[in-house]
């Protein structure tokens, strides 16, 4: 099993372009489904193997680094890895009904090729130990993304899909600008070979000026306010399957993307001590959770809001990050993994609405709660645990990030997350105001929901009470992840 | 005095640039800036080639001057040519520029002097590529050894960027059908013409996917140009002669079928506990199984290249408007 | 001098790319902004090979007659970056030529105008 | 039986009863003895742990960490054993009247109701037992989510307005202050358990610690003190069952609960006493005392006008939990549980009026007395006890609180109690007076009236014998408050 970093991006490709061949929508399905199952056995024998060493190295074509391209997992890795896998597993669970119902037939096919060349992209800039590669696995997330984004049934999709290609090539552009400028001074792109020989040329316009192009870029794919206009329509146009798999990894990767190069490969001396960027992190994120709950709250459209919600979390896990402890990098991680429990629940309960009603608007959902009892109580237990109540995935990462604030001294802020959860409580509370208290709409569509989304949707919720209760896991592989960033021995 | 000479083309050809860029930005004529495009991508292969970069250059030319030209005419057919008369000065957009233009600025003042031998890039692991193509690989092309094999894994990840274009276009557009009735005018001159050019373009095609090894070319360049020549066919003699030829539904298969050619070739080296795509594990020599090992993952690319630039023009050309 | 020779092309270069960047943003014509964006990262492609080069160097193609090669990294690189570069170019014009028959425009400020009378739909159509 | 079986017993039977009435929602006999059934078993429980329990070797058991140092946990102390057992012993009283109620109401989605219901005196235990303060935060929580759907009960518009404000003021305060103070205490300390003499002192400044108390108190949305009261009279939309144990007992008892266990265990008795801001709060609590028995005054809705008064007593405990006196601890204690039966006692006596008469207004009842007559006398009985007069229960701990504002030298504070009683006193007593000797408008009025359904009856008996009891059995619960400071 010494092969596992390359078979995980490798499967997925490579299923990908089966599908294509075999050419039929019920196989299409079931290799999307087996693939992600592998993914999520290699992602978990990974974990297990990085109990015993630090970091697993793999250099492709035998060539050693820095002059073959290296796949370097540590525990970081490994833990955007469990949530790409455990994702796209659900994912896929859920995706037989809801793509049947929501994608021509016509297109089935290509749809599970384009939604595993999303996962195998977003896994191998997860696990790769160079720079350019970053880029390349990155453009190949981002093009099925596109794709996947118009497949929805409003026009407006279109329009959505095309925003994010501008905004996200663009953000890919700077990316490469900032890989060049520090390529020009140390004539290397592998990510360990780059932070060996940056401190050397550190003071100099040409490394800073890559640090701004690499988080101007990783930001605008993590949808970092005020780069974040492409999201709430990309969300919202959709179709559920990639709404949901998007909100619970993409923007997550985009970040690691950040956390990546800002420590790992910059280093925290040269990111917090010799350019202030703790500081714009502190006030972008802090702007990102309040215009970003803000903004939920005067929604009408259930994805759209929780799109508007996804920006505030990417503003938490920044905030997190801004604080430059070791405390806020592990909150960060953590919020990196609970968000994406949180989303997948909610999302995917969306997506099962959508499946009756083909539409995500707080008007229709009136009373589901009662028609649509499992579904609505699965979206409830997200909601809370979006919120940040004891008991859910979601308290345990706000608990860490307000000890953050507090060791930092900064309770000003940590009293404005809580007012901020209190703005999630306003939005979520809507919708379950909406779903419980208001009355059935006539009319009702008599279609039953079916089996495996509910089954994906609620392995998604009780998984937010499991890390809410029991954060050993979550809160073992972040703190290892932020030792082995910072340096310490574990 | 070289070296001036270089700087001044190099120079002269980047003021072209500017001047086309800037026509561009002017034009309310989307077929003419779409045509000022084509001229820009082949005003920068002329740049590349001056700069030494014969195989990039190659590519501009094929890919950026020739393949998303006609891209973007077969686009501009079916949204019209004109845009709103209306130019936005946006105030924020410029700041936007400037700032970028002012971080780049700033930036680059430590870049080493154009052309500096003694740079950080030319001192750390290029010159070890040189010395290691000769050693290990024994091919004259230093950029076809590092593509296919010490950065394959970053070409296998092209190779599936150009498989996943495809498969999004065809999500977008579906494979179209020609339409029967039109046929092009029959014209005996162009027809006779045109047909021995096609046999020289596809022979052309298939020297370059051959001859990467030692000059310039390799998959991408030839499965680029063994499209067009399908493409020049469909133009001249009409679009559904062109699809007898080449169905478009065997075109994703084959798309599929060149990623999977990559991918297995890579996987192969894991059956001898090499890592992959390390094509040593190929054959006993491994010199020899380097050159095995590009010339399968070259043929992967070539053929994956072809099928999509071929299918990504019948998406665009065969759109039934009424749909 | 030395110092300025040696930089003018980074300064031509770096006036492409902020024309390209200038023609995604200002333009409302959504192929201007395609071309403007290819503009933008072509300017980027020259900038890599422009940094690879060595005064006097030939291409890296081993011959017999040189010793000093360009360096072959950003080539290649830069290879992989047009090929990505092609690609977004025909997604994107895919999706223009839908949005085209979707909206009947490819003006972003129609479509903006098109996309809030769509909004204004549902919220008629809605209950509350 | 082992004390952890008990402890899993007294969570575990509400939820099983839960769980009972959703699986027997056709039959509405089933289900309602299954509640009444599920009552008397929790308070035998309850029992029996009060007979078995040692507090001289405590009991922990824990039942999950979540996060590193931070556990899920249960540990019975004598505050948390009054409040288990004053709970546990109106939950049965108040589902036999309910029965009675409900049934003569003919109230809809009655399943949903009990079932929130039991699920609320679940979280209801669970705070009283909890160990530390994650664990009461939890529990906090849950008990506002599982009352909600009791609040919206009648489903209208403005039973949805009043859910709103109740969700809204509950959770924007524990969620913005209480969990801040939490996590703060756990940063300042690195442990939440609650201990005997507080573990704050001397870890951080006064100021700060007084800031923190601040948060703390304000945090707990349920003691409404003022200006975060207007959640308890809008609760008064509910079925007057949820107000009689909830919004007199359970919820808002768990809120001044949570003051007092935070004022004994987490800062200390004689760290209180040495916070500047305990005592504005302490003015505060005078402040609501006063003014909402004024409020209380001028309310001519029945329910609303004992849900101020739950306001004014409310602040009581507050009160003299902010003291920093052992006497104000011990008066507390006392007032959680001797509030409680008068309280119900009143609401129970509101819900009978309403079911029975149909009345909901005060000023509507004169000479009602004469068909109700059981109940106006437990009325008059239970606002004697309130105004704090013997031999009503209430009378001992009116008593010790006054004693303890002299033993923090406060005379402002004397005088306001003193003051508060004669509100009570007016604004209580005044009803039974109108009941018995007012004369009614219509000379017909008190045709068809009969007494109230005799399940309910019976509870309103039980309830009232109890004010009169606890007069005279003063003796066990007072050693029982000793122990707290021990």
């Amino acid at each position: 099993m010494t092969h596992l970093p390359v078979l995980i991006v490798v499967a997925p490709l490579l299923a990908a372009a089966l599908i294509v061949l075999l050419n039929n929508r019920k196989v299409a399905w079931l290799i999307t489904l087996l693939t992600s199952l592998f993914c999520f056995y290699a992602s978990v024998s990974m974990l297990e193997i990085l109990q015993e060493v630090d970091v697993i190295s793999y250099t492709l074509g035998g060539w050693k680094a820095p002059f073959g391209i290296e796949l370097r997992i540590d525990a970081l890795s490994a833990l955007m890895l469990l949530i790409l896998t455990g994702s796209a597993l659900l994912v896929s669970i859920y995706a037989l009904k809801s793509v049947e119902k929501e994608i021509p037939d016509k297109n089935q096919v290509l749809f599970y090729t384009a939604l595993l060349m999303v996962l195998a992209g977003l896994i191998g800039i997860s696990i790769t130990g160079d720079a350019f590669n970053v880029f390349v696995f990155l453009e190949i997330s981002s093009l099925s993304t596109y794709a996947l984004i118009s497949l929805g049934r409003d026009r407006r999709a279109l329009h959505a899909s095309y925003q994010y290609l501008m905004m996200g090539t663009i953000g890919a552009t700077f990316i490469l600008i900032g890989i060049g400028f520090m390529y020009v001074m140390t004539g290397t792109l592998n990510i360990q070979d780059l932070s060996q020989r940056l401190p050397a040329v550190a003071d100099t316009n040409a490394i800073r000026a890559a640090f701004a192009f690499i988080t101007i870029g990783a930001g605008i794919k993590a949808a970092m306010l005020p780069l974040h206009q492409w999201l709430p329509n990309a969300y919202t146009y959709s179709p559920s399957v990639v709404s949901t798999f998007l909100a619970a990894t993409a923007t997550k990767v985009a970040v690691y993307v950040m956390i990546r190069f800002e420590l790992s490969l910059f280093g925290i001396e040269f990111s917090f001590l010799q350019i202030p960027f703790d500081k714009i992190l502190v006030i972008l994120g802090t702007i990102g959770i309040l215009g970003g709950s803000i903004y939920a709250v005067y929604q009408n459209n259930v994805k759209r809001m929780l799109a508007y919600s996804s920006i505030a979390q990417i503003g938490y896990i920044l905030l997190a990050i801004g604080l430059a402890s070791q405390a806020g990098f592990t909150a960060a991680l953590l919020h990196i993994f609970n968000h994406a429990l949180i989303k997948g629940t909610l999302f995917m309960a969306l997506g099962i609405v959508f499946f009756r009603f083909a539409s995500a608007e707080l008007s229709i959902m009136a009373g589901i709660g009662k028609t649509m009892p499992l579904t609505m109580a699965a979206f409830t237990i997200g909601g809370l645990s979006l919120i940040g109540i004891p008991g859910t995935a979601g308290f345990v990462s706000k608990w860490y990030l307000v000890t953050a604030l507090l060791d930092a001294s900064l309770w000003p802020l940590a009293l404005l997350i809580l007012v901020a959860s209190v703005l999630t409580l306003i939005y979520v509370g809507r919708v379950i105001e909406v779903a419980y208290f208001r009355p059935t709409l006539k009319g009702e569509s008599q279609l039953k929901v079916p089996k495996t989304m509910l089954i994906a949707l609620w392995i998604f919720a009780l998984s937010n009470i499991y890390f809410g209760l029991n954060s050993d896991i979550s809160m073992g592989v972040s703190t290892l992840a932020v030792n082995q960033l910072i340096g310490v021995a574990s | 005095m070289i070296e001036n000479l270089e700087l001044l083309i190099d120079v002269c050809l980047l003021t072209f640039l500017l001047l086309i860029v800037f026509a561009a930005i002017k034009t309310t004529n989307l077929f003419v800036a779409t045509m000022l495009f084509g001229i820009f991508s082949f005003v920068t292969a002329l740049l590349f080639l001056d700069l030494d970069a014969v195989d990039v250059a190659f590519t501009e030319a094929a890919v950026g001057a020739g393949f998303t030209t006609v891209l973007m005419l077969s686009a501009l057919r079916l949204t019209g040519a004109f845009e709103n008369v209306k130019h936005r000065h946006s105030v924020l957009g410029l700041f936007i520029v400037v700032l970028t233009g002012a971080a780049l600025i700033y930036g680059v003042a430590d870049f080493p002097n154009m052309g500096d031998a003694n740079a950080p890039v030319h001192l750390h692991i290029a010159p070890e590529y040189i010395q290691l193509t000769q050693e290990k690989i024994d091919i004259p092309n230093v950029v076809t050894a590092v593509l296919a094999s010490f950065r394959g894994y970053d070409t296998f990840g092209e190779t599936v960027v150009i498989f996943s274009a495809g498969a999004a276009v065809l999500l977008l557009l579906g494979m179209g059908h020609a339409e029967p009735k039109h046929e092009p005018e029959q014209n005996l001159v162009l027809w006779v013409v045109v047909k021995p050019f096609i046999a020289l373009i596809l022979i052309f095609g298939l020297y370059v996917q051959f001859h990467g090894d030692f000059g310039a070319g390799g998959g991408f360049q030839a499965g680029v140009i063994f499209a067009s020549g399908f493409i020049l066919y469909s133009l001249v003699f009409g679009e559904s002669y062109a699809r007898q030829v080449v169905p478009a539904s065997i075109l994703p298969r084959f798309a599929a079928l060149g990623v999977i050619i990559y991918g297995l070739t890579g996987l192969v080296s894991l059956l001898s506990d090499k890592t992959f795509l390390d094509y040593n594990a190929l054959s006993s020599n491994p010199v020899s199984g380097q050159h095995l090992g590009i010339l399968l993952v070259e043929a992967g690319v070539g053929l994956a290249v072809f099928s999509t630039v071929l299918l990504i023009f019948y998406s665009f050309s065969g759109v039934n408007h009424n749909e | 001098m030395n110092e300025l020779l040696g930089h003018v092309n980074y300064w031509i270069v770096i006036f492409l790319m902020m024309m390209g960047l200038y023609m995604v943003i200002a333009s409302s014509n959504l192929i201007k902004k395609l071309i403007g964006i290819s503009v933008f990262q072509a300017s980027v492609f020259i900038l890599y090979i422009t940094f690879g080069k060595i005064t006097e160097g030939s291409p890296p193609i081993i011959t017999d007659n040189t010793d000093v090669y360009s360096n072959p990294l950003p080539h290649v690189l830069i290879l992989t970056a047009i090929v990505v570069g092609v690609a977004t170019t025909s997604v994107g014009l895919a999706l223009i030529v839908r949005i085209q028959e979707a909206y009947g425009s490819l003006d972003e400020d129609d479509i903006h105008d098109i996309n809030d009378n769509d909004d204004f739909d549902i919220k008629s159509r809605s209950i509350t | 039986m082992s004390i952890e079986l008990l402890y899993i017993l007294i969570l575990t039977i509400p939820l099983l009863t839960a769980l009972g009435v959703l699986l027997c929602h056709q039959n509405p006999n089933a289900r309602e003895s299954l509640t009444l059934l599920g009552g008397i078993f929790l308070f035998f429980v309850v029992a029996k742990l009060a007979l078995s329990y040692d507090f001289e070797q405590t009991v922990t058991l824990t039942l999950l960490e979540p996060f590193p140092g931070l556990s899920l946990a249960l540990r019975l102390e004598p505050l948390g054993l009054i409040f288990t057992l004053v709970a546990g012993f109106l939950w049965p009283v108040t589902s036999l009247y309910a029965i009675g109620y409900m049934r003569a109401h003919h109230e809809k989605n009655q399943t949903r109701f009990y079932i929130a219901f039991a699920i609320s005196i679940f979280a209801t235990m669970a705070i009283a037992l909890s160990a530390n303060l994650l664990t009461l935060f939890l529990a906090y929580e849950m008990l506002t989510l599982f009352t909600l759907p009791l609040v919206t009960h009648a489903g209208t518009d403005a039973a949805r307005r009043a859910g709103w404000t109740y969700l809204g003021i509950l959770m924007t305060t524990s969620i913005g202050f209480l969990l801040l103070a939490i996590i703060w205490t756990w940063s300042l300390t690195g442990t939440l358990e609650f201990t005997p003499g507080g573990i704050l002192a001397g870890k951080a400044e006064l100021a700060t610690l007084g800031g923190l108390l601040l948060l703390f108190v304000f945090g707990t949305g349920k003691a409404a003190l003022m200006p975060f009261h207007r959640w308890l009279p809008a609760a008064m939309v509910a079925p007057t069952p949820v107000s009689a144990l909830l919004h007199a007992v359970a919820v808002v008892k768990a809120g001044v609960f949570t003051i007092m266990k935070v004022s004994v265990y987490i800062f200390g008795i004689d760290l209180i006493g040495s916070l500047d801001s305990a005592y504005w709060l302490s003015l505060l609590a005078g402040f609501t005392i006063v003014s909402a028995s004024i409020i209380a005054m001028s309310k001519d809705n029945l329910k609303a006008r004992l849900a101020y008064s739950t306001i004014s007593q409310l602040s009581y405990i507050i009160l003299a939990a902010m003291l920093g006196v052992a006497t104000g601890v011990f008066a507390g204690s006392l007032h959680i549980a001797m509030h409680a039966f008068a309280k119900i006692t009143l609401f129970f006596c509101a819900g009978a009026i309403l079911v029975s008469a149909h009345k909901t207004c005060v000023s509507e009842l004169n000479g009602i007395g004469r068909a109700m007559p059981f109940t106006m006398l437990a009325f008059l009985l239970a606002s004697l006890s309130i105004v704090g007069l013997p031999p009503l229960g209430g009378s001992w701990s009116k008593w010790l609180l006054l004693q303890a504002t002299m033993d923090a030298h406060s005379t402002v504070l004397l005088i306001v109690l003193l003051f508060s009683s004669l509100l009570n006193l007016f604004y209580l007593v005044e009803i039974p007076i109108r009941g018995f000797f007012a004369t009614p408008a219509d000379l017909n009025y008190n045709n068809g009236i009969k007494e109230a359904p005799k399940f309910s009856l019976i509870a309103i008996l039980i309830t009232t014998a109890g004010c009169l009891v606890l007069f005279f059995l003063v003796n066990p619960a007072w050693n029982l408050v000793e122990q707290i400071l021990r």
